[in-house]
């Protein structure tokens, strides 16, 4: 895992851009450690955030890290919040605290097993980094609310789409393109990432599968270094996992299952 | 800048509030990095029980007005499981050819036989530099109870003082009628040190979204606020504190910024304490230190 | 939206605190559409004592982390004073033909005798409706001390609840070690209601500028936190109490919004009360009142 | 006393100009009502203000209304804390809660008295009103700190100007220029606005030349219309008199003294 600097960082936004119902927050980092796919950042604005002098947001918020591209990091957005609505207000120039990269990302496949990627609404994130690192064929199941937010989809390559609505592609679960596509191929890996409901989904069909499944969990987080033992969830067989320091990536078969309750609620579930 | 507390040389007067950091996570974030640049001038490790506890169920976290409600839970690995795992890893970090920081370890029990066990458990390793009590903790029935009330509070301490030769510093409870009351009587009792406020007991409801279960939005039910909100509280609970005994006195609450640090200072605390600001900027410590320098505060 | 309250029918749920509106004053300010548009269901007015008190010296006001200290200290005509003076100037504005909601007169004594004989001179006054009887003011001592303890919270309402047939709100202080217990011992001598929360103790220094005496900022020394900042310790007071007693309870504290006042509602109280909110905008008690309509809640 | 609407006003920022080391908030207000000269009003921004999502500012702050013309009304701001920053932020068409006229004006002089008006700093902003409504001549007298603020004397007509630092006009303080004044006329009025310390000075000028004075006092103030007993000045005899239903414009002849402690400090003491 890669290991943060300890101190937050004041990195300068390089741009905003829409991608539908998201943003796309770009970051000038060229000094910043090399993130592993499904690492984030804890993300502040240097302006009109926390405490000092605002109300909320007053603690920083977790965003997993989107890209890498020629000294920037891409943070994906959907504003559900006072955080999120700060974020998206941020024009190029303007400062930001980041924190990161922070967390346990994703593992390489073992024995030469196909990826495949199901994300659900922002929670593509990650997939996008672990998509660029890659090597060999990968599968892109993403699953969105409905057309503005299926936009997103734009972020992954060749990404095979689900919607709600029926606007955009498949009309129905993302999972449901998961199940036709673990019966084509029963020996891939399953990477995940989106809201609790998808991740129990994805979860459970894995388990009945046997398939191996890597799932980049959410949960509301005050601090994301393990400080403050405030973003647990349950672990099978009893006790808790952080998912910041524990996660956000975990082995499914730690899991006993997804609770939508404990997770944060993300902007975007699909189902 | 160098501080004498309870017979400890410190480098500066600020440390972190109990359960605000962990240092063996911190450093599988941060590598080692953290011991070169530590923030606290003394680690006080987050409260440990004699059993191990799972601490609540989730959601344990709520984002308030200027501030956290946090309904933790205690979760820590009981007293064996403390001293086995944990104060190995902990003094790798914080310890000699490391970050050479005295290490306070803040325990919480329900009677004082518990109390008793945990404090001679401590005396026995000499890694500890100093024992914090936490009778202050609103997410635990007993820990309310006894720190509330100064008579039960003195007996408790007084029955507890003698296992231990280490210094004792007693962190008191926010939520009573008069904590001066309650820290007389822990000195009274023997304490060496007392340390407040700990949070304020506060709640949330889960916001209103059919997508979610109504109701009491943290998995403990009620929770304590820290943070900005509670500065000014804090700032009166000390003063309070400080103008009636004679023990040295650590104050936290709030506290950001070296003008926050430097006004519980000027009420009378010895050291000040961070807590929630590190979860914002995990060296708002050294930051802290370095502006009372700068402020000719300390 | 018409509620029932100790006997009395009020329009809506939403009154004033005791001490952030002063009708009098207002009608000054803004004249006849006082009457017109008067926002709160019922008014409650400052706190009054047996003597007449000119409150605390300057500065009484401070503003925190998403709160405002204040250290009124009080003031009021006295008992005599404020039946011949102010009573008539408030019943032209609450009263018959002008914005017609029940008059609840806030009453505050150090000792059951004081209290009594305010209780009795209340009484004998039809165009008192009910009558609120502070125990919590953290600003003068006694206030405290007798709210503060269970026990000593009973025996004196016990010992004055006969002195009045009109309802008796007892509003509690938030500055305790279980305001339930509290809230208990009030229903059990006999208070008809319960209200709270009051200000939170707390304090502020003067800020570092060398054209300002430094130390205490407040001329009272401390003073009590309303508004957001302690809005979550409330909703966590409210919810305990509303838990315990049969009593209907009258919830306060930072309430800014109708999902505010909502969330004390959910928890358990029969109405609710805007203080400092009302200082931004003074009808903001009608705002919230419209905004409970619309949300169903009341 | 004009009297307020019961209820904030949400007006529009028309704009705000530089004037030395201060500014001149105009906001649209054709149909508020007109206030007397030495009333106030409690301003706060739409946005970026108080207790729902931000922090500090949470109450509103008191200005002393400037100016009316053509249906606007003119503040005139110094950038002190959080409060006046935001304000001093806002750009023509933002909003702007507004709550007034509020508190007593200044009263018409009494048996053909000339009024002699003396200002410090950013509390020369009610003598511009008073000056465009108060028929006959009369002397304008104000002192600032340096240069940048005593361009704010060009809101009045005719001023003659103190300086601090001698760096305009007479170097010392204002009072020097009263005492020289009265002893051209003993017959004249008084009013005055401005720190405590010059009020202070003022007022035993007057007490000593037997002259009334009407002085406009400041005070930390939480609501602005006797709700909240925070704004008191120590009375003349004892007791407190509320700054913002007894006054602002509070006879000299009420006060003891002008306490410095007590009366919240203003931007600019020109001594
Ligand atoms: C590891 C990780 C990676 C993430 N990656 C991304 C990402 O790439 N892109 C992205 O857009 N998001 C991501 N998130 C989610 C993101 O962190 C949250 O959406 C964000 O914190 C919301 O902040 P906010 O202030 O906008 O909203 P909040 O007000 O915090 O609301 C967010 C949710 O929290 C709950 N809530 C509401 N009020 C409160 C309160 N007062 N206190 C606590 N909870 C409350 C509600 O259920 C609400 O829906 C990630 C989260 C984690 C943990
Ligand atoms: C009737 C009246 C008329 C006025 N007219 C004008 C005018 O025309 N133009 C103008 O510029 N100003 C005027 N003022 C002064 C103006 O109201 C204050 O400067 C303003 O409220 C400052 O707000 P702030 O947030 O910018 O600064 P604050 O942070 O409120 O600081 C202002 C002063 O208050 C003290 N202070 C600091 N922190 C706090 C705190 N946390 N709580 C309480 N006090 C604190 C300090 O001494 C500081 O210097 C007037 C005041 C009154 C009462
Ligand atoms: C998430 C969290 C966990 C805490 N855990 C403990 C604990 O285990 N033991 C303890 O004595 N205090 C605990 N505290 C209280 C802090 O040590 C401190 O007293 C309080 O947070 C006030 O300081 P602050 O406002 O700077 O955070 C905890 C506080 C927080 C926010
Ligand atoms: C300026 C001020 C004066 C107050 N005066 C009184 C008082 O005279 N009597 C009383 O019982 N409570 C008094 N209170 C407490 C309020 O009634 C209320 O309990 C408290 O402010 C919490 O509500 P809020 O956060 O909505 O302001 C006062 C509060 C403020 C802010
Ligand atoms: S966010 Fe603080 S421990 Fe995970
Ligand atoms: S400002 Fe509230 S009474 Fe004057």
């Amino acid at each position: 895992m890669s290991q943060a600097p300890f101190a937050r960082r004041l990195l300068t936004v390089t741009g905003l851009d829409e991608l539908g119902a998201y943003r796309v927050l770009r970051v000038a980092d060229p000094d910043g450690p090399e993130p592993e796919p499904g690492q984030f950042a804890m993300l502040s604005a240097l302006e009109g955030w926390g405490g000092g002098e605002h109300e909320r947001p007053l603690l920083a918020r977790a965003f997993s890290i989107a890209r890498r591209s020629g000294g920037e990091s891409h943070f994906l957005l959907e504003d559900v919040g006072p955080g999120t609505q700060r974020l998206c207000e941020l024009r190029a120039g303007d400062g930001l605290w980041a924190l990161g990269p922070l967390g346990r990302g994703f593992a390489a496949p073992e024995g030469g097993r196909r990826a495949i990627l199901v994300g659900g609404g922002v929670g593509i994130a990650p997939l996008a980094i672990l998509q660029d690192q890659l090597e060999g064929p990968t599968s892109v199941l993403l699953g969105f609310r409905e057309r503005s937010r299926a936009q997103g989809a734009a972020l992954l390559d060749g990404a095979r789409v689900a919607s709600d609505d029926g606007s955009v592609g498949h009309h129905g679960l993302v999972t449901d393109l998961l199940v036709a596509e673990l019966q084509r191929d029963p020996e891939a890996v399953v990477y995940a990432c989106g809201p609790a409901g998808m991740l129990e989904g994805v979860r459970a069909i894995c388990e009945r599968g046997g398939v191996p499944a890597q799932l980049a969990l959410e949960a509301g987080m005050a601090c994301g270094f393990g400080a403050c033992f405030g973003c647990v969830v349950p672990k099978r067989g009893g006790g808790y996992l952080r998912v910041c320091v524990d996660g956000p990536v975990i082995d499914a078969a730690e899991l006993e299952r997804v609770d939508a309750h404990a997770a944060a609620p993300i902007g975007d579930p699909p189902a | 800048m160098s501080v004498e507390f309870c017979g400890l040389q410190l480098a500066h007067p600020v440390l972190n509030g109990s359960g605000t950091f962990d240092v063996i996570a911190a450093r599988r974030a941060f590598g080692d990095q953290l011991l070169r640049d530590f923030p606290f001038s003394a680690y006080v490790s987050k409260t440990i029980t004699l059993e191990p506890r799972q601490g609540n169920p989730p959601p344990r976290l709520w984002e308030a007005s200027a501030g956290l409600i946090n309904s933790i839970g205690l979760p820590n690995k009981g007293l064996e499981g403390y001293l086995a795992e944990d104060l190995p890893q902990i003094v790798e970090i914080t310890g000699a050819g490391a970050a050479e920081v005295p290490l306070i370890t803040n325990v919480m029990g329900s009677t004082a036989e518990e109390i008793s066990r945990l404090l001679e458990a401590c005396d026995a390793h000499e890694q500890i530099a100093a024992i914090e009590l936490n009778v202050s903790c609103p997410n635990v029935k007993t820990g309310l109870d006894i720190g509330s009330d100064p008579r039960q509070l003195e007996e408790v301490v007084r029955a507890v003082r003698p296992r231990t030769r280490k210094p004792l510093i007693v962190k008191l409870t926010p939520n009573t009628a008069d904590v001066a009351l309650c820290a007389l009587a822990a000195q009274e009792a023997g304490a060496d040190a007392v340390s407040l406020i700990n949070t304020l007991r506060a709640t949330a409801l889960a916001p209103r979204d059919p997508t979610l279960p109504a109701g009491r939005w943290l998995g403990g039910g009620t929770g304590g606020l820290s943070g900005p909100a509670i500065r000014v509280v804090a700032l009166a609970q000390v003063a309070a504190v400080a103008a009636r005994v004679e023990v040295p006195v650590v104050g936290m609450g709030g506290v950001q910024s070296a003008a926050d640090a430097c006004d519980l200072m000027d009420v009378g605390a010895t050291l000040v304490a961070v807590g929630t600001e590190s979860f914002r900027d995990p060296v708002a410590a050294a930051r802290i230190a370095e502006g009372l320098r700068a402020m000719g505060a300390a």
